[in-house]
């Protein structure tokens, strides 16, 4: 499986990337890029979204040009078709991020309950906050009460018997109007998921437009539920980030140290390994094993959870995963949920790598399973670290290839407390930027790699134009893990910006990209721009914002875009998402949505045009907000 | 000019090879704009729900073909060079006599370039759109299918627990 | 529908036995037009060439108008009491001088069921069984091969199950030219993979879509079919649970076939043994299997024992009482099964009751309202019996819509019969070549300006509403007879003012029509399959699906012995002539031959000769030929086409003439004349 | 696209319905001829050319191409100088002498087809040998062709 230069030079823009796409071949391996070579062509009914499996008097599908069948075996045309499997996309992004949420929910209650050993309530501010907001009364609480009040709060925000979302609260007003007008409003985390199933079942909503709006509202009950009850709990039990140097790409892992790689989303079992790496004693049995220390990296989103909080380095996100295995320099893999490639397993059989699945919902071929849960997290936290030192010495020296060079550094644990303390205080500096010019507007890019689109290349040259038009950049999940390895989250980026953007860069001693976390924490960017506008008395629609998921692949990051357009952001695509069979349903999002909610959608694979649709939006907002 | 061959056993009837054509012979080459063109791009070839299991059908290029002899105009002709079945849309009439003639039904009428659609083996590539397209490779090059057909009868008489 | 004032009147196509719907646009009592029944359960309004130029016959300029009376300086048009009167006078008197023998009553398959009801009654209470019709013709062996084998003599499936079968044998049987639109069916088989065999002489269009032609010599069936029955066996692909439990007899057809080998067969039939041996092994392996034989199984001398070496088949196979199978005779006519069922029939009561049976006789008396003793007790003169007796014993006779100077076998000794008649009445839309010997003539209606019920091949019987008006003073049939019966002192026995009454009457009648009442049928798009014996039952389109209608509910295999045609070719008449339709025209022509479209498509007599038989008595396409049998001699246009077998001569029965030329010998127990096998030659003019 | 009356000549058997029918509706003369062979038969009519020689030729403009619509004969300008008859490759355009010479041409039963109904030949083939939808007749053909030769 000998790789031609310009293949990896095709894959990836990242040179470590390259380095091990070819180790990797030299391995044996198989990667992302080899198995959906190996796919060509994909299903063009699929791509289109033309195909439905929902029942079994299909699959069907419906001819695009229109001289085959244009009805599925119920009746169902295209835009229906299109319809139910983008509403059946949004449910699946927007119940991972939920469930993700309640799990961490769970670990409130019982760390309130003095159930999880380990645990404690890093941020009782935060705690405190959201006892005020969902109405819980503190008086003469304590932590660990307050803790299980507010958690039984959160439980009944899964539920059915509200009429709106707590966090619908923090939504400006002419936004919350617009949802109850469209019927939009969420209700219940689980009862939009729920609803989208049966809705899409056969015979039930067979109206593509009111399918496609419940789509937006089950989409709101992720951003305005489910991820946010993850990103604020995860706060309370992990701590408000605030801004941390670290370093990032392949190069984290050290030859000399016992590397653990943490990977997946929650921060629930990783948390508890940072703790048990922290153990003298088990730095000291590394030490015994010849290692100088234990290393702890990230990947994808739990790592990015870790680095926020407590600065770990990142080894790359998600399309590095594999070549991540191939340095032979891990010791330990431990994954949660979302994101596992379920090859990683035979991968690593490749190497020493010892697999660990920690989820009892989530289990991997050829990966050993060794369940977390509040309870046991500490002890086994500790078991597998002692076993991932053990493993050092187990090391294939043939089969090891130390990065050369060193790594990126950059700074994230920008949470919207930490840009406001960064600003001094308020949001007031970062208003008048923006007022002046000097800061033209702010972008979330966000979002997943892709094999389909050149490693990175999106993401970087998207987020690179935009800061030389002196847009601020602000990221999350697999984006910013692209953005930091390209150089552009340290300040000294800066210079990489235009004129405005890199004086208030200068000024603040920020880089002109913020890391505002994993892609559960998007929510952050909607609660600062909620605050923006707030601060302005207008709407999100109004600012000169937007967003762009340039590399985009999974189910998540389609509720992600539909909550970030449902609450008003003008949102860019870069892979196209499966909806090109329903002309009616293309015009809706890309057009007529900017009637209904101020925003729409706009697919663009090409980075450098996407960057010229959003700076046209932005002088567009400006221009209406007389600036 | 290599024929393309059909491994009838191997279609699993997900018609990638008609979508294929039909990109392949739009005018934008690309599956996210050909579906917008209008008129819609033709296809060549056919996924048939034959005798109970799906099926490619495409022009076999006869080399008596029933459709160059109702031709009026000679406007469908056998190529000596290419030994394919050519069209040549300038001397076509539109009578439609090769669509009613071509005993397998591999001709439409059409409205795109000329007045009828048939497999022209993807002028201009060096493999068709459709044996690239086709994800189980049902759909193959002359060459190929007569070796894969003899891997496979080798691979056969091996497991069969007889080797030479 | 379209235009003010004009309506839409769904009839039943007078033509063939297939029962089409054919809508009429009618405007103040004339057709205008006709349309497509494209909603019909029968046909989905296709039609085929005759169908579609049916409205010719409304309004001909050659109908009849007014009853016509002979004198010696020609026609003379009477008033209908004066030639009523006279009618009923002449019968009258024969009767009472040469006793109610000597009458006869030629039924009509052209006719309504009612209509046919009526003509045999009258018959029947004038004290006379000399009552039969055109089916003596064509399938009478039919009704006595099958009668005894399966318990009637009917199609046992209806022809749209076809379109069921996997394999489908057809022996004799041209419906591509004959029954077009039933052959949608046979094409709609072969659509879903039917195999397809075709038994036929000629490579007709039937066969051109058949998987196995077996051009069999004329007259050779039973060999054929014997061969078939005899690799059956040896291979052991018999039916035998079949066989078993719902058939008796088996044994001794075994013995029958014992010495028929493909390779025997082949030198009797002419058809290679291989593809005997085939077509036996596909027909007896591929089920359901139906068999459909029409006039080239029936009109033999030995049509009766082919009819039951047909049924010998279908029943080893199994192939009889489930949908897809059968055995399935393709009649000609639009009603001759309904006229069968009626008891147009010299020998049977309405019902198919025996009259020989004191019982039968005796219910039907009951009924009339007539003495006991009044339908005498012995079968009566056959058609062919009639016409030879004409001018004998036979001496007053009543045609209706029959032209027997044309249908019948030595058509010229039939005419020169009828003219030595002491009276000859005939009703018919024109003036046939019969009715012009006739004394006098009745203008009837046609199919459209009357109403009344009809069977189609498949026992399906539907209402055909009075759409138009008739031309002139033509009458329905069954209002002529009606009057003739009351001036003939009958009239207590003849009450019924309409059709519908006449049909009720029927309802009591005939115990198959028992629930087949006006209001129903009037009712039901697709008619109803008789037996229909009460006003609760659905019909009955397949037949014999538990049980047979024999007594002991079994049916019942007979042997057959096969012998050679009377005639075979010699050195005088070295050729084998063989007689059919042809797809323009119908029956004796009377119709079609004055319908200029279908005129135009086939103006003339021709045979149709293998080319190089052609080329080596010396003429070539379009040629005059004379054909010449023993009976007789005509003259044709020669037509080469190696669509029949060297040695094979064609000709179309429409023409007069071609009956002229045929065998005057006759099934001994159907009484159906050989048309199909005579030795002839040609001779260049 | 453009109907034209596709013939399956496979399924014809010579019955002459469409020829009757033809007949009877466009005033006792047939569009449509029917050519029997040996053993088979072929309904032959206009073509309906998308690129019709007879409009081609046609020095009077009397037979014009109207997209959408076929070819479209203008009475008044026609000369009947029959160069169109000649220009058919099919020979089924006809001058039909009379006092107004005619030109009889298929036009699939255009009177018809305006009330929304279809050719009388159409309607009455009882083996569907003729159909104005070529599409599924074609698609019909390719379906019935044996799919897998046995490969063990």
């Amino acid at each position: 499986m000998l790789l031609k230069r310009e293949d990896v030079q095709a894959r990836t823009i990242t040179e470590d990337g390259r380095i091990f796409m070819e180790k990797a071949a030299r391995d044996g391996l198989e990667t992302v890029w080899d198995r959906y070579r190996a796919q060509q062509p994909q299903c063009g009914f699929c791509e289109l979204g033309l195909s439905c499996r929902n029942c079994s008097m299909g699959p069907c599908r419906i001819d695009p040009f229109g001289e085959g069948p244009q009805r599925g075996v119920c009746g169902a045309d295209a835009d229906i078709i299109v319809a139910r499997n983008l509403g059946r996309m949004i449910a699946a992004g927007s119940a991972s991020h939920s469930d993700h949420g309640r799990d961490l929910v769970e670990v409130l209650r019982k760390v309130g309950e003095g159930k999880a050993p380990g645990y404690g309530i890093r941020s009782e501010e935060k705690l405190r906050k959201l006892a005020s907001e969902l109405g819980v009364s503190e008086d003469g609480q304590s932590v660990e009460a307050l803790a299980v009040a507010v958690a039984e709060a959160l439980e009944e925000e899964f539920g059915t018997r509200k009429k709106a979302l707590a966090f619908v609260g923090r939504v400006p007003e002419k936004r919350r109007r617009i949802w109850e007008k469209l019927g939009i409003t969420p209700r219940g985390i689980d009862r939009e998921t729920s609803e989208m199933m049966h809705r899409t079942h056969m015979g039930v909503d067979n109206d593509w437009k009111s399918l496609l709006l419940h789509g937006l509202r089950n989409a709101l009950s992720d951003g305005w539920g489910g991820s946010l009850i993850a990103t604020e709990v995860s706060d309370i039990l992990f701590g408000i980030p605030q801004p941390v140097a670290s370093e990032v790409n392949l190069r984290v892992l050290k030859e000399d140290q016992v590397n653990i790689v943490l990977h997946g989303h929650n921060p629930i079992v990783s948390e508890m390994i940072f703790q048990a790496a922290q153990d003298p004693e088990l730095m000291g049995l590394a030490e015994e094993k010849g290692a100088r220390g234990i290393n702890l990296a990230g990947l994808c989103c739990t790592g990015n959870e870790l680095l926020m909080r407590r600065g770990i380095p990142m080894a790359g996100n998600h399309l590095m995963t594999e070549l991540a295995l191939s340095t032979g320099l891990i010791d330990m893999m431990l994954v949660d949920y979302q994101c596992i490639m379920p090859a990683l397993g035979e991968t690593a059989r490749c190497y020493h790598t010892r697999m660990v699945s920690t989820s009892d919902k989530a289990k991997y071929p050829f990966m050993e399973h060794r369940e977390f849960h509040p309870e046991n997290a500490r002890d086994l936290a500790r078991d597998l670290v002692r076993e991932a030192v053990e493993n050092f010495v187990r090391r294939i020296p043939a089969k090891v290839l130390s990065p050369p060079g060193a790594p990126v550094k950059m700074m994230a644990g920008f949470s919207v407390e930490a840009i406001v303390s960064a600003l001094g205080g308020s949001a007031g500096p970062l208003i008048d930027a923006i007022k002046s010019g000097a800061i033209q507007g702010a972008v979330g890019v966000v979002g997943c790699n892709n094999p389909k689109i050149r490693h990175d290349y999106g993401h970087v040259t998207l987020t690179t134009r935009l800061i030389e038009n002196d847009v601020l950049v602000v990221d999350t999940g697999c984006a910013a893990v692209a953005h930091a390895k390209a150089g552009l989250k340290v300040p000294e980026a800066a210079e990489k910006a235009g004129p405005g953007l890199r004086q208030v860069c200068r000024a603040l001693g920020i880089p002109p990209v913020l890391h505002m976390g994993s892609c559960v924490d998007n929510v952050r960017i909607f609660d600062l721009a909620a605050a923006l506008a707030h601060a302005l008395g207008t709407d999100i629609s109004d600012l000169p914002l937007a967003a762009a998921a340039p590399e985009w692949y999974s189910e998540k990051a389609v509720s992600i875009a539909c909550y970030a357009v449902a609450s008003g952001v003008y949102t860019v695509l870069g892979t196209p998402p499966p909806i090109f069979g329903s002309q009616n349903i293309v015009k809706l999002l890309t057009e007529d949505l900017e009637g209904l909610l101020g925003a729409s959608f706009a697919v663009e694979p090409d980075p450098a045009r996407a960057a010229d649709l959003i700076l046209e939006r932005i002088r567009a907002k400006r221009a209406a907000l007389g600036l | 000019m290599e024929r393309i061959l059909v491994r009838w056993e191997r279609c699993v009837g997900c018609r990638s090879c008609e979508l294929a054509c039909r990109v392949a012979h739009s005018a934008s080459g690309d599956l996210f704009s050909a579906v917008l063109e209008r008129p819609a791009p033709s296809r060549r070839i056919y996924v048939e729900q034959a005798d109970k299991t799906p099926s490619p059908f495409l022009c076999r290029q006869c080399e008596d073909a029933p459709c160059v002899r109702s031709c009026p105009t000679r406007a469908l002709a056998h190529d000596e060079t290419t030994g394919l079945v050519a069209y040549e849309p300038a001397r076509c009439i539109g009578c439609h006599g090769c669509v009613m003639a071509c005993p397998f039904g591999m001709i439409q009428p059409d409205v795109r370039e000329g007045f009828i659609a048939k497999c022209d083996r993807c002028k201009g590539r060096d493999r068709p759109a459709c044996v690239e397209a086709c994800p189980t490779h049902t759909l193959v090059l002359e060459k190929d299918f007569l070796d894969l057909r003899r891997k496979e009868a080798v691979r056969n008489l091996v497991q069969s627990g007889n080797p030479v | 529908m379209g235009k003010e004032g004009r309506s839409r009147v769904r009839t039943v196509c007078p033509y063939c036995a297939v029962g089409c719907h054919v809508d009429l646009l009618v405007e103040e009592g004339r057709a205008v037009g006709l349309d497509y029944a494209t909603d019909s359960p029968v046909n989905g309004g296709n039609l085929c060439a005759k169908g579609n130029a049916v409205l010719d016959l409304l309004d001909h300029p050659d109908r009849l108008r007014t009853p016509l009376r002979r004198t010696a300086s020609g026609w003379e048009a009477v008033g209908w009491d004066e030639a009523l009167d006279w009618a009923a006078e002449r019968i009258g008197t024969i009767r009472d001088r040469h006793g109610p023998d000597a009458l006869g009553f030629l039924s009509s398959a052209k006719c309504t069921n009612e209509e046919n009801y009526l003509l045999q009654k009258l018959a029947r209470l004038l004290g006379s069984n000399n009552v039969d019709h055109c089916a003596r013709l064509c399938h009478a062996s039919t009704l006595t091969g099958l009668a005894p084998v399966l318990g009637m003599g009917a199609a046992t499936n209806p022809l749209h199950d076809l379109a069921q079968a996997r394999c489908l044998f057809l022996v004799g049987s041209n419906p591509a030219e004959n029954h077009p639109v039933a052959f949608q069916w046979v094409r709609e088989a072969k659509d879903k993979g039917a195999v397809v065999i075709v038994a036929d002489p000629r490579k007709t269009p039937t066969a051109w879509i058949a998987d196995l032609h077996l051009p069999v010599r004329p007259g050779t069936d039973i060999a054929l079919l014997h061969a078939m029955l005899h690799v059956i066996l040896r291979e052991g692909l018999e039916d035998k649970a079949f066989i078993r439990s719902r058939t008796t007899g088996f044994e001794r057809t075994v013995r029958a076939v014992r010495d028929t080998a493909p390779e025997w067969a082949q030198s009797v039939t002419g058809v290679p043994a291989g593809d005997i041996l085939r077509a036996a092994r596909l027909f007896a392996r591929t089920r359901p299997g139906a068999l459909i034989y029409c006039m080239g199984i029936t009109q033999h001398h030995n049509g009766t024992q082919a009819v039951r070496a047909c049924a010998n088949l279908a029943l080893a196979t199994g192939n009889v009482g489930r949908p897809g199978s059968g055995l399935i005779p393709v009649r000609g006519q639009d009603n001759v099964q309904g006229a069968c069922d009626m008891g147009a029939l010299s020998a049977l009561l309405p019902g198919y009751r025996p009259v020989a049976d004191p019982q039968a006789r005796a219910a039907m008396e009951a009924l009339w309202g007539c003495p006991p003793g009044t339908i005498p007790d012995r079968p009566g003169l056959t058609v062919t019996e009639m016409e030879a007796e004409a001018g004998r014993t036979l001496r007053a006779l009543v045609a209706m819509g029959e032209n027997p100077a044309v249908t019948s076998p030595a058509g010229g000794r039939v005419a020169e019969g009828l003219e030595r008649l002491d009276f000859f009445l005939a009703i018919d839309l024109f003036l046939t070549e019969s009715a012009r010997s006739a004394h006098l003539v009745l203008p009837a209606a046609a199919w459209a300006e009357k109403s009344g019920s009809k069977t189609s091949a498949d026992r399906r019987v539907q209402w055909s509403p009075r759409a138009v008006l008739p031309p002139g003073d033509a009458r329905p049939d069954a209002w002529i007879i009606t009057r003739l019966a009351r001036r003939l002192g009958l009239g207590a026995h003849f009450p019924c003012e309409s059709p519908e009454d006449v049909l009720r009457e029927i309802n009591r009648a005939v115990p198959a029509y028992g629930g087949i009442t006006p209001e129903r049928i009037r009712e039901a798009p697709g008619g109803i399959h008789w037996p229909c014996p009460r006003q609760d039952h659905p019909g009955t389109p397949v037949l014999f699906e538990k049980t047979f209608a024999t007594a002991d509910g079994r049916a019942r295999f007979f042997p057959v012995s096969f012998d050679p045609p009377p005639e075979s070719p010699d050195a005088d008449y070295p050729l084998c002539l063989t007689t059919g339709r042809v797809t323009a025209h119908y029956n004796s022509g009377s119709m079609t031959r004055r319908t200029p479209a279908l005129l135009e498509l086939s103006p003339e007599l021709f045979v149709e000769v293998h080319p190089e038989d052609a080329a080596r008595l010396g003429f070539s396409e379009g040629s005059r030929v004379r054909v010449v049998t023993r009976r007789g001699a005509v003259e044709a246009s020669a037509y080469l086409s190696s669509a029949v077998a060297r040695g094979v001569v064609f000709a179309p029965f429409h023409f007069p003439g071609t009956n002229r030329l045929t065998l005057d010998v006759v099934d001994p127990e159907a009484r159906i004349p050989a048309f199909k096998a005579a030795a002839c030659r040609l001779e260049p003019l | 696209m453009e109907p034209f009356l596709f013939v399956d000549f496979s399924r014809c058997i010579a019955c002459q319905a469409c020829w009757a029918a033809c007949r009877r509706e466009h005033g006792g003369v047939s569009r449509l001829h029917l050519l029997c062979f040996q053993e088979a038969a072929v309904p032959l009519a206009c073509r309906q050319c998308r690129k019709a020689p007879c409009a081609g030729f046609c020095p009077e403009g009397a037979l014009v191409q109207e997209e959408g619509r076929g070819v479209k004969f203008l009475e008044e300008r026609c000369t009947h100088c029959g160069l169109c008859a000649a220009a058919c490759p099919f020979g089924v355009l006809e001058i039909v002498p009379g006092p107004v010479p005619d030109l009889s041409r298929c036009d699939l039963c255009r009177r018809r087809w305006e009330e929304g109904l279809m050719p009388v030949c159409v309607l009455t083939c009882p083996t569907r040998a003729l159909s104005l939808d070529a599409g599924g007749a074609v698609g019909r053909r390719r379906r019935a062709q044996p799919a897998a030769f046995p490969v063990s």
